[in-house]
């Protein structure tokens, strides 16, 4: 089954990529999508019969070399399940709403065929990101890893023609390339420690990583907190976070169904997944997971605060990204896994919807990407506003506070907030209060985008405000089923992935400490198991048992147990963030809905109300303002600090490395030198007698006080 | 201070002097002249060393045939030795230079100089004792049978110059009428004349 | 050694005197001559016209020739000396060996005069 | 008397045969019969050459220890008998042609070899010097042989003075060493002269043995008149020049070193090496930038009398073997190269220029071919014989502990490798539409230049068993 998952994929990429040219164009792109819908329905068969026991299932042997053995398995977790979720469902959609998008590009002239190539490419990231989550060993992962890197390359300079397209296609791919390397480092401090590199015995040899040390970078460090940095920089590179963050923006040259598929599910959670895949190492690595509640909490912030002054649409949208990728990280780095991965759920349902949804909307306008020329057109495009609205509402976090009822956003964040809040360190209130902010942000710049493109008149050009019409029914379809997911998707899985801890537990198949644990408990199935449930839509409407009473389970005594690697997900014995988090205060609980709130009518007063506040607002702050716009100047300082000294050493070592000392060297010594000697031999060559018979006696004269001085006998 | 040292200081004294002008003096043959009086003073020399043979075979080789050689070459080239003398001037300095350097050496060198411990034996084994063979006769007894390959070498040596000489220098001269005297001597009279009678008017 | 001295000492005496007699008689005319110089008088004597180049002439190779032969025979000569001081008592190799230095000798010779060398032309 | 004269059979048998050739010239048709000469003589050339390698494997001394007749003197004079019948042999047609050939040419140029024969074999100080100067007068006669061109006389008349000066200072220094060691043989003079009692006297005197003896070899320092005299001189003496004096010299560069000062090994080194350096950085430097192919040649053979002092200096018997093996191939490239040279000759008029040579490969592709084989080989470019001569050389020196030198050499030889393959450049690149030699029909030259580059090709299979006669010369000359 799982290998039919895997393979389809890349079978659909190479009949679409290879084929078009015998069965056609559209047959090729039907299969490629069709292959995806299939392997789609067996992921979430898959996932919901799931029993919870890690199982390897064997492909192939791959490389046997010396004490490296490692070979292609798909590791089947319940961490797997998700993400195998995640993945299909939303790249079939993508699929099917490029049918649409891509019918007719004026980025390409008559006759070019383009398209197959486009989903062959799409196909070709599905496979390689699912074999980067279906990874049994690192080597396995990093394959996976970087195969991700080429398709979103590839398809961020799809549009060959656009330069700009070409330079962000670089420029995301070297940004990639840093955090790979340190990614790299950390599989080879792995192997260097534990001799393997299979996830399993990694997992196994994590308590005594804790112990050893390793000398790194001139420093004496402990081998676990530096594996679990390295692994968390490879993860920044990959997810954008704070430092390594600026490829994103850029990223969306790229045609929207990527940015959907690509820069809001599933690439950019990658690094998510490897956090949370690697949460054995990360246990044992506190100071490592102080750092990435830092860096995630800023990144949340940063972001926040540059998508309030975007004006293209998908620049705020993908700002937005960045922001709810911090919150993920900052849920894994106080060690709540399980919430980092709820969040990922749920935000790649809305985040692909919201994409979509602007996609339709720039269709509409004829690729007019700039909000200040929208304005006025929930009457033009009826569903597409319906559907912004439901993602709107799942990322902004509505629902009714101190209960789980709600949007897909309102569960997964608030699960965030209150664990960062729970965790009770330094780090855990400065995220709290960043995330808390940042919240505050999100809901504003969401509803800035829903009233500056649907609501008030409409601005910029009137014709393509005439021509702007609602997009064909494939593009609309995927829309509606993403709807469904934002809106259920967080109640149906809250317990699973924040209820207790025995359902949580039973969720991601972790013994419970003091129960005998392996095999009897596996029976133990989770109540949700209902059959057949092919499409996720029927499957939700009569309500989830598996939710436990939403007052506090009777044994909330049970505490994680289990050693590393068993199981999904490793939670340590000191680890009690859960309870911590269900025990938090009203307050707390409710601080993310006040501060959605206050977004709400902020974003409410200045562009429905006096429209013209943000020119004023702007006008009188310019310096932040221009800050803001400027994305904090990070490109700027990047540029100064990292490109411009690596093209100059470049341009010296060419000039004045090679140039002159090398060539200069060489063609010196043949073509000065040596003729100069060859002047000087023709001159002493005079003719007269007695310069010979001088040079004689001269000759005599040195051999006899060389023998005098040197062999004096 | 016995009188063969005073002799041979003086002899010493002009040899050098000789050589110094051979080379200095502007005019060729004047250094001719000058190498003449170098022979006679080293035959002088030689003298005082007992050997006769050596000294008679330089002034009657050197000084009666090679110098005369000299002579003649010099006389032949008519080359301006001036012009060529005030270019050397141009070096002497260098030149002067070198010579020091080697003869401070050779100064150093006789300073120090050491026999091999057997090299009087060596030299005593090869020819009879000076004391009772007069040098000349000594000299024909080894030369002719002792080191008769280097006599004979010397002859083909004599030899090659001849024909050397002859190869490079001589020209047959095809302008001029020359005298045959055997002919002349073997002229038969009979033959040699002819009487024609002549008619008054007609000629031959 | 002095008697060697004594057995050369008329020679000596023999050249102190030649050499002093020269040295006299050149002497003598530049001392005791009535000198004064005039460029007419001091010129070359070429039959009334004023010299024009240098009087000497240049010598014809020839005289090169004769005198390299001379030489060659001249030392021809030089050998047969200590040869015959010692022809009494010296064994055949050495008298054979002079026949065969005189016949090499001889073949230079006689090519040297077919070649025709020996002729003044 | 009668057996030491039996060992110098050779030398008198050559002699002789010199002096009734003068004789039945000069008493017959004088010039005209001089191709019959040089034929003569060179068929006594080559009878000598048998005769002396067939005369048995044992070593014998004559008058004394003067005269000595051993493995290495037979092996320089097959080497000297062979390539003065080849130059011989190839120069007639030129001379004929250029009314250059005088019946005394042969005469004197069997009178050079006799001397090198004897020089080859000397024993003693005097021998050596009376083989050198029969050997030398007969090459200044030679040397200026076309007396009406204004260079060969020049060329003449410095080969004389420098060589009169040379002789001085090799006279010199045969008188120093005499007054050490009381004796002038060799054998007299190694018993006497071991590393402990040596007085500075005798070093001088060994450095103006050597100082003589490298100006005959043409070794760096008084190399100045090699140049100008190969230039000056006619081809065929030019031709002459470089290959029999030059292994007769070095041959007794090697006697005396070796029979004389063998117990001061120390000494003599350093100043090989250094005159050896010295030689193949200048020979190789100075030829880059000449344009007459002759004064190119000259500088080639000082460059290569470098690299075989290289093997003398190394001062052990595997020295004295790849040393007399490299002579043995120097010769044999030098016969076919100079046999080239011979045919170059435009409108009549023979010319030197290397600018002649242009695009020969299309007017005459098998010459061409075999001077790029013999310019590639006297390069020493791998697969030909060159190289492994050079190779035997340098790996003596490295053994014997000379490895700079070894270094030295090998750059000298990549500096030096330019002018040949500029040469082959020229041969196979240059511009067509320059006028080049015309095409020569000159059947004997072509028959030794293709002989001899067949040689260079083939001779890497066995060497025609001169290495095992290289070989037990070494041996015979060392201990």
């Amino acid at each position: 089954m799982e290998t039919i998952i895997l393979f389809s994929p890349l079978i659909g990429s190479l009949i679409c990529g290879f084929g078009w040219r015998l069965i056609g164009e559209q047959a090729g792109m039907v299969v490629a999508t069709g292959l995806l819908f299939l392997s789609m329905l067996l992921s979430w068969i898959v996932f919901f019969t799931f029993d919870g026991v890690t199982e390897q299932i064997q492909i192939m042997r791959w490389i046997e070399s010396g004490s490296l053995s490692t070979d292609w398995a798909i590791r089947m977790d319940r961490l797997t399940a998700i993400m195998l979720v995640v993945v299909t469902t939303v790249s079939a959609l993508v699929h099917l709403y490029s049918f649409g998008y891509m019918a007719h590009d004026d980025h390409f002239r008559e006759g070019e065929t383009y398209r197959s190539r486009f989903f062959a490419y799409l196909s070709f990231f599905t496979f390689t990101m699912l074999m980067l989550v279906t990874a049994d060993n690192l080597v396995q992962m990093f394959f996976g890893w970087e195969g991700v890197g080429v398709a979103s390359y590839l398809l961020i300079g799809f549009y060959i023609r656009k330069a700009s397209a070409g330079a962000a296609a670089m420029k995301a791919f070297i940004v990639n390339r840093v955090g790979d390397f340190a990614f790299l480092l950390g599989i080879f401090a792995l192997f260097y420690l534990t001799d393997s590199i299979n996830l399993s015995d990694v997992f196994a040899a994590a308590p005594e990583l804790a112990e050893t040390q390793i000398s790194f970078l001139w420093g004496e460090w402990n081998a676990a907190e530096v594996i679990a940095v390295l692994l968390f920089m490879g993860a920044m590179g990959k997810s954008a976070q704070l430092l390594l963050h600026t490829w994103l923006p850029d990223a969306m040259e790229g045609p929207t169904p990527v940015s959907a598929l690509i820069h809001a599910a599933t690439m950019v959670t990658a690094g998510v997944f490897l956090v949370c895949r690697m949460s054995p190492i990360m246990e044992f690595a506190p100071y490592a997971t102080t750092f990435v509640v830092y860096i995630g909490a800023a990144t949340a912030f940063f972001a926040a605060t540059v998508g309030l002054v975007q004006n293209d649409i998908k620049r705020v949208i993908a700002y937005s990204t960045c922001s709810q990728l911090g919150y993920m990280f900052v849920a894994a780095g106080v060690g709540m896994y399980s919430a980092a991965m709820f969040h990922l759920f749920t935000h790649a349902f809305f985040k692909a919807m919201l994409f979509l949804g602007a996609g339709s909307v720039i269709h509409g306008m004829h690729h007019e990407q700039d909000m200040r020329n929208y304005g006025g057109l929930r009457h033009k495009m009826p569903y597409t506003f319906w559907a912004m609205m439901i993602g709107t509402l799942a990322i902004t976090g509505v629902g009714i506070p101190l209960t789980h009822i709600g949007f897909a956003g309102f569960l997964s964040k608030d699960a965030i907030i209150e664990s960062a809040f729970a965790s009770g360190t330094m780090a855990g209130g400065f995220a709290f209060w960043s995330l808390v902010i940042a919240a505050c942000f999100t809901s504003f710049y969401s509803w800035r985008l829903m009233f500056m493109t649907f609501f008030g008149e409409p601005r910029g050009n009137k014709h393509t405000h005439e021509h702007a019409h609602e997009s064909p029914v494939t593009m609309l379809a995927p829309l509606g089923v993403l709807a469904l997911g934002a809106v259920f998707a967080g109640m149906i899985w809250f317990g699973s992935f924040f209820g207790h801890t025995d359902q949580v537990a039973r969720f991601y198949g972790i013994p419970l400490a003091g129960e005998v644990h392996a095999s009897d408990d596996r029976g133990a199935e989770t109540t949700e198991a209902h059959g057949d449930a092919h499409d996720e839509a029927a499957g939700d409407d009569h309500g989830d048992g598996a939710k436990a009473a939403d007052g506090h389970g009777d044994d909330h005594h049970a505490a994680f147990g289990g050693k590393p690697g068993e199981g999904a997900i490793y939670i340590g014995e000191d680890n009690t963030i859960l309870d911590d988090a269900h025990a938090v205060s009203a307050l707390v609980k409710a601080s993310p809905f006040i501060a959605m709130l206050t977004g709400l009518i902020l974003a409410y007063i200045m562009y429905i109300r006096r429209p013209d506040l943000p020119a004023k607002l702007a006008e009188n702050q310019r310096p932040l303002y221009e800050f803001l716009l400027n994305k904090w100047y990070f490109d700027e300082i990047y540029d100064a600090v990292f490109v411009k000294p690596a093209k100059a050493l470049g341009n010296f070592l060419w000039k004045r490395g090679d140039g002159n000392v090398i060539d200069g060297g060489i063609n010196g010594l043949a073509m000065g030198i040596i003729p100069f000697f060859t002047r000087l031999a023709g001159r002493a060559q005079s003719g007269y007698l007695f310069h010979y018979a001088g040079a004689m006696i001269l000759g005599i004269v040195i051999l006899v006080t060389w023998v005098m001085v040197g062999g004096a006998g | 201070m016995s009188a063969a040292d005073i002799t041979f200081y003086c002899f010493a004294v002009v040899v050098v002097t000789a050589g110094l002008f051979v080379v200095v003096s502007r005019n060729p043959v004047h250094s001719v002249l000058w190498l003449i009086l170098a022979f006679f003073t080293s035959a002088g020399m030689f003298v005082l060393l007992g050997a006769e043979f050596v000294a008679m075979l330089l002034v009657i080789v050197y000084v009666g045939a090679v110098a005369v050689l000299f002579l003649f070459v010099v006389m032949m080239l008519d080359v301006d030795f001036a012009e060529l003398k005030a270019e050397m001037a141009q070096y002497v300095p260098v030149a002067s230079v070198i010579g020091l350097v080697l003869l401070m050496q050779l100064g150093m060198v006789f300073g120090t100089w050491t026999f091999a411990d057997d090299a009087m034996a060596m030299r005593g084994a090869v020819a009879p004792p000076p004391g009772e063979v007069h040098n000349t006769a000594a000299l024909g007894l080894l030369v002719y049978d002792k080191y008769f390959p280097l006599f004979q070498i010397a002859g083909l040596i004599l030899l090659v110059a001849m024909v050397g000489a002859i190869v490079l220098t001589l020209r047959h001269r095809t302008d001029i009428k020359r005298q045959d005297i055997l002919a002349q001597i073997y002229r038969d009279p009979a033959k040699a004349m002819e009487l024609k009678d002549v008619k008054p008017g007609q000629g031959l | 050694m002095d008697t060697l001295l004594q057995d050369y000492l008329p020679i000596l005496v023999f050249l102190g005197l030649a050499i002093g007699l020269g040295l006299v008689l050149i002497l003598a005319a530049a001392v005791v001559a009535v000198r004064n110089p005039d460029p007419e008088k001091v010129s070359a004597y070429e039959c009334g016209f004023n010299a024009f180049d240098d009087a000497r002439m240049k010598f014809d190779v020839r005289f090169y020739l004769v005198s390299i032969l001379f030489i060659i025979f001249d030392l021809e000569v030089a050998f047969l000396f200590p040869w015959a001081v010692v022809f009494g008592d010296m064994s055949m190799a050495a008298f054979w060996s002079m026949m065969v230095f005189l016949a090499i000798l001889t073949i230079g010779f006689a090519y040297e005069w077919k070649k025709g060398a020996l002729e003044w032309e | 008397m009668g057996a030491d004269l039996t060992i110098l059979l050779p030398e008198i048998f050559l002699s002789l045969c010199a002096m009734a050739a003068l004789i039945f010239a000069v008493y017959t048709t004088k010039d005209e019969v001089a191709p019959l000469l040089v034929w003569g003589t060179a068929a006594v050339f080559v009878a000598l050459a048998l005769w002396v390698a067939l005369s048995g494997n044992v070593t014998r001394t004559a008058f004394g220890g003067m005269f000595v007749d051993d493995a290495f003197a037979r092996f320089a004079k097959v080497t000297i008998l062979l390539s003065a019948a080849a130059i011989l042999v190839m120069s007639k047609d030129y001379m004929v042609k250029r009314d250059l050939l005088r019946f005394e040419y042969p005469v004197l140029i069997a009178l050079a070899v006799v001397g090198m024969m004897i020089m080859v074999s000397a024993g003693d100080l005097m021998m050596l010097y009376m083989g050198l100067e029969l050997q030398s007068l007969a090459l200044y006669v030679v040397a200026s042989l076309r007396r009406d061109s204004v260079k060969s006389t020049e060329a003449g008349l410095k080969y004389f003075v420098l060589g009169a000066l040379s002789s001085g200072l090799l006279l010199y220094g045969a008188s120093l060493t005499y007054g050490f060691a009381g004796t002038t043989s060799f054998a007299g003079i190694i018993s006497v002269a071991t590393d402990g009692n040596i007085s500075v006297g005798l070093l001088f005197g060994l450095v103006f043995l050597t100082a003589g003896l490298a100006f005959k070899v043409s070794a760096a320092p008084f190399h100045m008149w090699t140049p100008d005299v190969y230039e000056g001189s006619p081809t065929p003496v030019t031709a002459f020049f470089a290959t029999a004096p030059k292994v007769a010299a070095m041959a007794l560069f090697a006697r005396v070193v070796h029979d004389a000062f063998g117990g001061v090994v120390g000494d003599w080194q350093q100043i090989l090496a250094f005159l050896a350096v010295i030689s193949m950085f200048l020979g190789a430097i100075a030829a880059i930038g000449q344009r007459d192919i002759k004064r190119l040649m000259a500088y080639s053979s000082i460059a290569h009398m470098g690299f075989a002092l290289v093997g003398l200096s190394a001062g052990t018997a595997q020295g004295v073997e790849a040393m007399l093996i490299y002579m043995a191939i120097y010769v044999t490239m030098n016969v076919g190269t100079f046999a080239f040279i011979l045919t170059m000759e435009q409108d009549g008029r023979h010319i030197t220029d290397i600018g002649g040579l242009n695009m020969l490969s299309a007017r005459e592709p098998a010459k061409a071919l075999a001077m790029l084989v013999l310019f590639f080989s006297l390069a020493g470019v791998p697969p030909l014989l060159g190289f492994f001569g050079k190779y035997g050389v340098l790996l003596a020196a490295v053994d014997a502990g000379l490895g700079w030198l070894a270094v030295a050499g090998a750059i000298a030889s990549v500096i030096g490798a330019f002018y040949y393959l500029r040469i082959v450049f020229f041969m196979y690149f240059g511009d067509p539409e320059a006028r080049g030699t015309d095409v020569a029909v000159a059947p004997v030259q072509g028959a030794f230049l293709i002989a001899s580059a067949a040689v260079m090709v083939l001779g890497i299979i066995n060497l025609f068993g001169v290495e095992a006669l290289a070989a037990s010369a070494a041996i015979a000359l060392v201990n």
